[in-house]
């Protein structure tokens, strides 16, 4: 089982290593191949670990090292796995879904050039996320969430020769860096109180160690949150992710959606007894979760460009797993992270295949009428769409959202202004997805199509629709029909759960799936009926303050602006005012004082004797008078 | 005056005796014929061999040491100590002066040589005779236990140098520099003499080892402090301390830059020798006046010297000015006194000399490419590392042994010095030292710089031509210059037979 | 007497410097010269008469002769750069002075 | 004997090979390179005798001869599993740089050679001397050929950068120099004994303000070497003026004898007074850290850009030595390492890329991955260790010096963290700068020849098994920053009156104040 499991990590990071050092030297194909069959190969290997996990079932997780990494001053930690229902479904998800669109990209990236460095770059991503989920101590743990951090960078600049594309992905890594920044802290922090960065250790010690709702826990469990909002691109730091479409649609559908951007959620939920421990930081989860959702569905209401619809859509998404952690339904995070991965991914891959035949054309309101051009790119899209807006009982979209909000509703954490909002924003994913849908597939087409997608591409379109109606079934909620295998098998892996009020009245949760089906449906409607007369455009154009708010929500609700106000202009402003060191004019003041010394004993040496004499008498007559005066007084 | 006395003072006769030899011999061998390169030759190689027998005679006349030759002279360890070194330092200086005369003198012959300047022909000898004669008066002042014998050395070497210095005659500057040693030097002399003066009121005696006695005591008088004062300022015009230093930079320019070369090293070694002789004994530190006066020319020596070399780019200048400076880092042991401060004292007189005497056998060496005048703007340098490797060298090692790098002489010389300093906690002018040091560096790296960079484009400089167009460097300069090198060096490595030696010499100090 | 002598030795001293100061002549300057080192000799004579010892005056006639030597020296350098300039203009002595700190 | 052999290896192959220079260049440099080669094989061999497993920190290795008796100066050289652990370092990158400069240097090979050797030799000697006087000579003889190789083969502004080197560098250590004799009399003094051995001076006895004078003298002399954050004005130019293999000296060696020199001397000799600043020296660790970030992102000079990252990255190694925890210590040693590895690399990178385009202005530059995409690679990967990227030796360096920092003093560690996030924006400047982006000027350039891919990857392969495996190293350092860690702990240096009264009239810090002292003392 140890074999496997290393298998799973390792493989990718062996091929990305071969592909970045001799890739260049080797055909497309055999790049191609290599990188698809070594991700492949770890999925393979994740089933084998599945099954076997899944036989023994090990109540506190299997544990196996490589060898110690460091053993320094009570650090010691190791190059170790840890395999628990948590790590076993994030890497089931990663390497699948990785390895779909792994198949997807050979085929959709086959005319780029640096095929391989693109291939390299992925398996290192695959092998670096692995290392994140599956790390048992933090220290690992942190070398894998830096890892994707560099591999998102190089990935989003895949296309270096635009300048953009460049800033886009030093945007998205140093905005990432500041919340690593803050998890590096509470690293610190941790080891300090702990005396180890054993994630086990921690977890088992934090009840006695720390006191429970302590500032100290809650300014811990903050600096965590950190960490945790950059990767996961939540409010505040959630500015990168839009730009972050700037590279390549596998990417955006492999890191920006589907797996990385979850990391944080994962990090939550790896370390969820610290914030039990620490009330106060579970609600600012929840509050950071809501206001999130909302604020990223409004931007995504506007947005011309489909992928950054798409991005903000995956923010809102992510918004509604940070509810669902900050309220405890640690269970409900991880199942809408589950299926978020495959509609999500499903959702970017279909948009992709629409870019594509579009010249490489992003404004939706460019596109239209792909529906008879691409019926398998439009059906899986509408699959994608019809989830993502939790489109009842047949997506799986709806059972995790639903999850999520009953959690919210039934959790003692929760608060009524939480949920509502999350119920309101279901409407408007509604609005947003379908809005897109109706924009570029229907309606009358406005360019001819240039690139049809590829049997590969089709295929993974078609299995992601599929997993992205069915993967809600394994979750039922128990008042519908009693059936939720991945819940209980996650909760294995959470020892403190908050007490829901299990088994409470159906007839709520009823009514909230009822609700929320019923604002879904009122969004799909809306956006129909909106865009077939482009009433929107309509409103937009008439009267000025709408103006304002579109362009208000258009631009992310000035986050950008406001960002660069604060800190990148005063730091470029200080940066290069200082440009020559301004401390060196310390040293040069001395030099020119040296040098005016200079100046005043050369103004001595005139040349004349009778000058040259008088220093000689002078110095005399002062010797002479120091001799009087001390002699005297 | 029994035989032992005789060869006591055998090396100072040797040299008196052999100037005048010089003087009587020579016109009459080549008075009547035209002045030509075997009278530059034969006095060369009479000078050679009186300087190498004195050497000789310094080691026969150790054997009856220590002994009062007369009131007036003291030959002991430390007197034959320096005068071995002058000796040896005249030496080094004959054998590059001889290639310089060679070059820059005119025989009768060849007067239509130059059109330029109207040359006459002149003789060599009473340049060797004159050397000769201010050998004799530093190694007197060395050797001087007397206010006379002082006084005759000073004024010997003083009137000597006059004539050195002016040795050129054919250039304006050499005149001017002549002339304004000569002037200085006598009111100088003036302020030693009345200063002795009043010492000699005051005590009754001119004999350093009674004055000594008498300073020991500690407690002075007005006149006596009067007098001291005053004799500082004659030792502070021949080593050049600020601010009676004005001279020194013009003179060095203007004088031929083998009489340079002894100007800085031998008559400063001497005087300073003396003056060690002089205040060693007597406690200076405790005296709170004397102190005064000391730390006052320590640093007003140091800041001016290394103040007045920064920007300077005429190598002859400059090294004045840092001769000046080094002669300030030597006050700071004076100050300190002990027996380390003697003997850091003697130690960095011996670096001193040979590093001095090699720079400027540089500059004389260089300056050979030219027949009129000498090479002396830094820029000229430019570009000596490319036409002449070695002795470039030769000038990058003697500049860090100024500046005190290690590998050479200057770094242990330093360092013992401040040890010193920091023994008997002067730690004001320990510091002053260090920062001084620190500034120095700036304007010999420049040198150094100037000397490993290409010659500008535009310029005239001599040495943007390849080495086998220019003059080979004659063996005798070689000779100097690998010499002192090699000496600066070796102690530079391994110093520690230069430290027992001067241990030696210091002990005859009787310092406690 | 004695201490009158030597106020007289000082005074001549002193005047001696005051005119290698202000005088521009290089006869005069030499003059000046002789001035200060006869008044030291002539100090050295009272401190002789003072300890009633013969030192004094041995002093004092070694510095005539040093003296003297200086003087010759002196003249001949001054006629010699008479011959050149036609004048004893000490200022005109200066060839050899600090120029203007380069700037480096 | 052997460390004797291993300092004068250096110096006798650089002469070899400039004797051999004058005929043939290309004998001449592989002359310079065989004899790098034999040195470092020389200390492996050393590494061999080094047992891990030591209690004390003391030197496994010696040799000791008096030199200049008279003053008690011997020549004794010894290493302990630091020492060594530099040595290493010194050796490897001492063939680097032979290699590195095989094409750049084209005139005067022979004296190049002979300068570098010295200089390695010169550096080791530091590395190894364990008599105060022998240290100092051996650290200012370093300032000799450093100062050849900028003033002669460096690029424009060499002849500033020069003597701006040499006058910071000389005028610290001379304060050291200072601090050198004083501890040597206070210890004569106590003791009655004239010794500059490191080991006899340890532990002398004397009074808190005589302590932080003597601390303050040496304190400077290596700060102005690491360089500290407000002297450090003189690293950017020295470094952009210097030829690659200069540059490389620079940044891998010369930079950390004044860490080295810290760990040594400053805090062994002087334990109380160092952790009496130590919050100080922590301080300007941290602004080192960021204020070094700031200004490498704002330039326009490629090689000053990678120069300032020098005075970040030294910024931690400082505040890790000053917080004086074992794992601060730890990661101190390996910052050190790794930056010599990563930095140089850099410096090693824009050299050749200068070679190739004959410009450092990244104005200039950009978009060269297109056309050598090797270099392109190797940037991205040095870049990502310079700003400390995981599983990459730097950031075991500087998380371990951020982890021992925390133990201590929570609000350093937490500012200095701020340096991930300013090394991340200019490290991604730097690539953005060099590599990506449009190819503006249309640079088309040979990519990386064999010899130079060798020496990078093996600088990206040490610096990867750094960061996957440190454990080899944090052995070899272990023991002796446990001497050292306990000489900074043991703080309880006794300072009862009498003794101090002793000192201080032996060693009064000015003159009349000790005069009036003794005069005191006799009165009463």
């Amino acid at each position: 089982m140890s074999i496997a499991l290393w298998t799973v990590i390792i493989v990718p990071f062996v091929s990305a290593f071969v592909l970045l050092v001799i890739g260049a030297y080797m055909p497309k194909k055999a790049a191609g191949a290599i990188g698809c069959v070594s991700v492949g190969i770890s999925w393979v290997a994740a089933m084998f670990v599945a099954s076997d996990f899944l036989r023994e079932m090990p109540p506190d997780g299997f544990r196996t090292t490589l060898y110690t990494w460091m053993d320094v001053g009570g650090l010691n930690p190791g190059i170790a796995v840890r395999l628990d229902a948590l790590s076993l479904v994030m890497i089931s998800v990663i390497t699948f879904v990785g390895f779909l669109i792994h198949i997807y990209a050979s085929q959709s990236m086959y005319d780029e050039d640096g095929y391989s460095r693109f291939f390299g770059y992925m398996n290192l991503f695959v092998g670096s996320m692995l290392t994140l989920v599956l790390a048992d101590n933090l220290l690992l743990l942190y070398l894998g969430w830096e890892g994707v951090g560099l591999c998102s960078y190089l990935l989003i600049g895949f296309w270096y020769k635009d300048a953009t594309n460049g800033r886009a992905a030093q945007k998205a890594f140093i905005v990432t860096r500041v919340g690593d920044t803050a998890l590096a802290i509470a690293l610190f922090w941790l080891f300090v109180s702990f005396g180890t960065l054993d994630i086990k250790t921690i977890l088992s010690a934090a009840p006695a160690k720390l006191v429970a709702g302590s500032a100290a826990a809650t300014l811990l469990a903050c600096l965590i949150i950190g960490g945790a909002v950059g990767k996961s691109a939540q409010i505040p730091l959630q500015t990168w992710l839009p730009d972050a479409m700037a590279g390549p649609t596998p990417v955006s559908a492999l890191i920006h959606a589907a797996t990385m951007v979850t990391a944080g959620v994962y990090l939550i939920a790896r370390l969820h007894t610290l914030f039990t421990l620490a009330p106060p930081a579970m609600f600012a989860v929840a509050v950071i979760g809501t206001l999130t959702l909302f604020y990223s569905g409004f931007s995504a209401l506007v947005q011309r460009d489909i992928k950054r619809v798409l991005a903000y859509s995956t923010i809102s998404q992510i918004g509604y797993m940070f509810l669902a952690l900050g309220v405890g339904a640690w269970t409900a995070a991880i199942f809408h992270f589950f299926t978020h991965a495959f509609f999500k991914a499903l959702l970017f891959l279909s948009a992709g295949v629409a870019i594509d035949a579009q010249h490489h054309e992003h404004d939706i309101f460019k596109m239209g009428g792909l529906k008879r051009a691409l019926p398998i790119a439009y059906w899986t899209f509408l699959i994608g769409a019809a989830s993502l807006s939790a489109l009842p009982l047949v997506t799986a979209g709806f059972y995790s959202k639903d999850s999520i909000i009953w959690g919210a509703y039934s959790s003692p954490l929760g608060a009524p202004w939480l949920w509502v909002l999350a119920l309101i924003s279901t409407f408007i994913t509604a609005v947003y997805s379908f809005r897109v849908v109706y924009l570029v597939f229907h309606g009358e087409q406005k360019m001819e199509v240039s690139k049809h997608p590829g049997v590969l591409m089709n295929l993974v379109l078609v299995v992601l629709a599929f997993f992205s109606i069915t993967a809600g079934f394994i979750g039922m909620p128990e008042s519908i029909f009693k059936f939720d295998p991945l819940v209980r098998f996650l909760k294995t892996a959470f020892n403190t759960i908050p007490a829901y009020q299990n088994h409470a009245n159906h007839a709520a949760e009823v009514m909230l799936l009822t609700i929320s089906s019923a604002l879904g449906l009122l969004g799909i409607f809306t956006a129909f009926s909106y865009y077939r007369h482009n009433r929107f455009a309509w409103i937009v154009d008439r009267s000025p303050f709408a103006k304002a708010i579109h362009s208000f929500f258009f631009s992310g609700w000035g986050f950008d602006w406001l960002y660069d106000l604060l800190f990148v202009r005063p730091y470029k402003t200080f940066a290069y005012w200082n440009r020559s060191d301004a401390i060196d004019n310390v040293f040069t003041g001395l030099a020119s004082l040296a040098r005016i010394g200079n100046s005043i004993f050369s103004s001595l040496q005139t040349g004349r004797i009778r000058n040259y004499a008088a220093s000689l008498i002078l110095g005399a007559a002062i010797f002479t008078t120091i001799v009087i005066l001390r002699t005297k007084l | 005056m029994t035989r032992s006395d005789l060869v006591a003072l055998l090396p100072l006769i040797i040299i008196a005796y052999s100037a005048v030899i010089l003087i009587v011999v020579m016109p009459f061998i080549y008075v009547r014929r035209s002045i030509n390169r075997a009278e530059r030759k034969w006095s060369y190689r009479l000078t050679v061999i009186t300087l190498l027998g004195a050497l000789c005679s310094v080691f026969a006349a150790a054997r009856y040491t220590p002994k009062q030759v007369t009131p007036l002279i003291r030959i002991d360890g430390y007197s034959l100590f320096f005068s071995g070194l002058i000796i040896a330092g005249a030496l080094l200086v004959t054998l590059i002066s001889h290639d310089y005369l060679n070059i820059k003198l005119v025989d009768s012959k060849e007067e239509s040589r130059f059109t330029s300047v109207q040359k006459s022909p002149t003789y060599a000898f009473p340049f060797y005779l004159l050397l000769l004669l201010t050998t004799l008066g530093m190694a007197t002042a060395a050797a001087s236990s007397h206010f006379v014998s002082f006084f005759l050395a000073y004024e010997l070497i003083s009137i000597s140098l006059v004539g050195l210095i002016g040795y050129m005659r054919e250039y304006k500057r050499s005149y001017e520099a002549a002339i304004k040693y000569l002037i200085l030097s006598a009111t100088a002399s003036a302020f030693l003499v009345l200063g002795m003066a009043f010492i000699y009121f005051e005590l009754g005696t001119m004999e350093f080892s009674r004055l000594t006695a008498f300073l020991e005591l500690g407690k002075f008088s007005e006149i006596i402090y009067f007098g001291i004062a005053l004799l500082l300022v004659g030792f502070g015009y021949k080593l050049a301390l600020v601010p009676f230093h004005t001279w020194s930079p013009d003179v060095y320019q203007g004088a031929p830059a083998p009489v340079t070369a002894i100007i800085a090293s031998g008559s400063k070694v001497a005087i300073f020798a003396l003056l060690l002789r002089l205040v060693s004994t007597s406690n200076l530190k405790s005296d709170e006046l004397l102190y005064t006066l000391l730390y006052i020319l320590a640093v007003a020596t140091m800041f001016g010297g290394n103040f007045l070399a920064l920007m300077q780019d005429n190598i002859k200048r400059l090294l004045a000015y840092s001769s000046i400076a080094h002669i300030g880092y030597l006050l700071i042991p004076l100050a300190a006194g002990g027996k380390s401060g003697a003997e850091s004292i003697t130690f960095y007189l011996v670096s001193y000399l040979v590093t001095t005497v090699a720079a400027f056998g540089v500059v004389s060496a260089v300056s050979l490419a030219k027949q009129i005048g000498e090479i002396e703007k830094i820029d000229d340098y430019r570009g000596l590392a490319m036409s002449r490797p070695v002795i470039a060298a030769v000038l990058s090692t003697a500049l860090l042994s100024l500046l005190g790098m290690p590998l050479t002489s200057g770094f242990f010389g330093k360092f013992y010095i401040f040890s010193a300093a920091a023994q008997s906690g002067l730690w004001s002018l320990l510091i002053v030292g260090l920062v001084n040091s620190g500034i120095s560096a700036f304007y010999y790296l420049r040198v150094i710089f100037a000397v490993y960079s290409r010659p500008p484009a535009n310029s005239d400089s001599i040495f943007k031509t390849d080495a086998d167009q220019l003059p080979t460097t004659p063996p005798t300069s070689a000779i100097c210059m690998a010499i002192s090198t090699a000496t600066i060096v070796f102690f530079g490595i391994y110093p520690t037979p230069l430290l027992t030696l001067a241990r030696v010499a210091t002990a005859y100090l009787g310092v406690r | 007497m004695i201490n009158h002598a030597m106020m007289f030795a000082g005074l001549l001293f002193v005047i001696g410097a005051v005119g290698i100061m202000i005088r521009r002549n290089l006869l005069f300057m030499l003059i000046s010269v002789e001035l200060m080192l006869n008044a030291a000799g002539l100090a050295i004579a009272v401190g002789g008469s003072k300890w009633s010892q013969p030192d004094g005056q041995v002093f004092l006639i070694m510095i005539f002769v040093a003296a003297a030597t200086g003087v010759a020296v002196g003249i001949s350098l001054l006629l010699a750069n008479y011959h050149e300039r036609k004048n004893v203009d000490a200022d005109e002595l200066s060839l050899m002075r600090e120029r203007e700190p380069i700037e480096q | 004997m052997k460390l004797t052999w291993l300092i004068l290896i250096p110096t006798i192959g650089g002469i070899l090979a400039w004797i051999a220079g004058k005929r043939n260049t290309l004998a001449c440099r592989w002359i310079a390179l065989a004899a790098a080669l034999a040195d470092f094989a020389l200390a492996l061999s050393l590494l061999a005798q080094l047992d891990v497993s030591a209690i004390s920190g003391k030197p496994f290795v010696q040799h000791r001869v008096p030199w200049v008796s008279a003053l008690g100066i011997n020549y004794f050289v010894a290493t302990d599993g630091l020492g060594l652990l530099l040595i290493l370092l010194s050796t490897s990158i001492g063939i680097a740089a032979v290699v590195a400069s095989w094409r750049e240097i084209t005139d005067h090979v022979a004296e190049f050679h002979l300068a570098i050797m010295v200089l390695l030799s010169a550096i080791i000697g530091t590395f190894t001397a364990y008599n105060l006087v022998l240290f100092y000579f051996f650290w200012e003889l370093m300032l000799v050929p450093m100062y050849f190789l900028i003033a002669v083969w460096g690029h424009e502004n060499r002849r500033y950068a020069a003597i701006k080197f040499v006058l910071f560098t000389f005028i610290g250590s001379l304060f050291m120099l200072a601090g050198i004799l004083g501890i040597h009399f206070v210890h004569a003094g106590t003791s009655g004994i004239y010794t500059f051995d490191l080991p006899d001076l340890q532990g002398t006895i004397m009074p808190a303000a005589t302590a932080m004078w003597l601390m303050l003298g040496f304190f400077i002399g290596f700060a102005v070497k690491i360089p500290a954050f407000p002297l450090h004005t003189w690293l950017p130019d020295a470094h952009t003026e210097a030829p690659t293999a200069g540059s490389l000296h620079l940044a891998a060696l010369l930079l950390k004898t004044g860490a080295y020199g810290l760990l040594r001397f400053a805090i062994p000799l002087f334990p109380t007074a160092s952790l009496q600043i130590s919050p100080l020296a922590m301080a300007l660790g941290v602004v080192g850290v960021i204020y070094g970030a700031i200004l490498s992102f704002a330039q326009q000079d490629l090689k000053r850009m990678v120069a300032y990252t020098s005075v970040s990255h030294m910024g931690f190694v400082i505040l890790g030595i000053y917080a004086g925890t074992e794992l601060a210590l730890q990661g101190a040693i390996i910052a050190i390492i790794c930056h010599a590895f990563a930095t140089g690399a850099l410096f090693l990178i824009v050299g050749m890329i200068q070679e190739r385009t004959h410009t450092r202005d990244i104005a200039h530059l950009g978009g060269l991955w297109a056309t050598a995409p090797k270099i392109g690679g190797f940037t991205l990967f040095f870049a990502m260790a310079a700003l400390s990227l995981p599983g990459l030796g730097n950031f075991i360096g500087e998380f371990l010096i951020l982890l021992g920092t925390f133990q201590v003093s929570r609000t350093a560690a937490v500012i200095a963290s701020i340096g991930l996030v300013v090394s991340a924006i200019y490290g991604l400047r730097l690539i953005q700068a060099s590599v990506l982006g449009p190819n503006v000027k249309n640079w088309t350039l040979s990519d990386l020849n064999a010899r130079e891919t060798a020496v990078l990857g093996a600088f990206a392969a040490i610096l990867l098994w750094i960061g996957l495996h440190p454990q080899p190293i944090i052995e070899t350092a272990r023991t002796s920053l446990i001497q050292i860690r306990q000489d900074f702990i043991a703080t309880s240096a006794p300072l009862n009156s009498d003794s101090g009264r002793i000192n201080s009239t032996i060693l009064p810090l000015n003159k009349f104040e000790s005069r009036k002292n003794t005069g005191r003392s006799t009165n009463d």
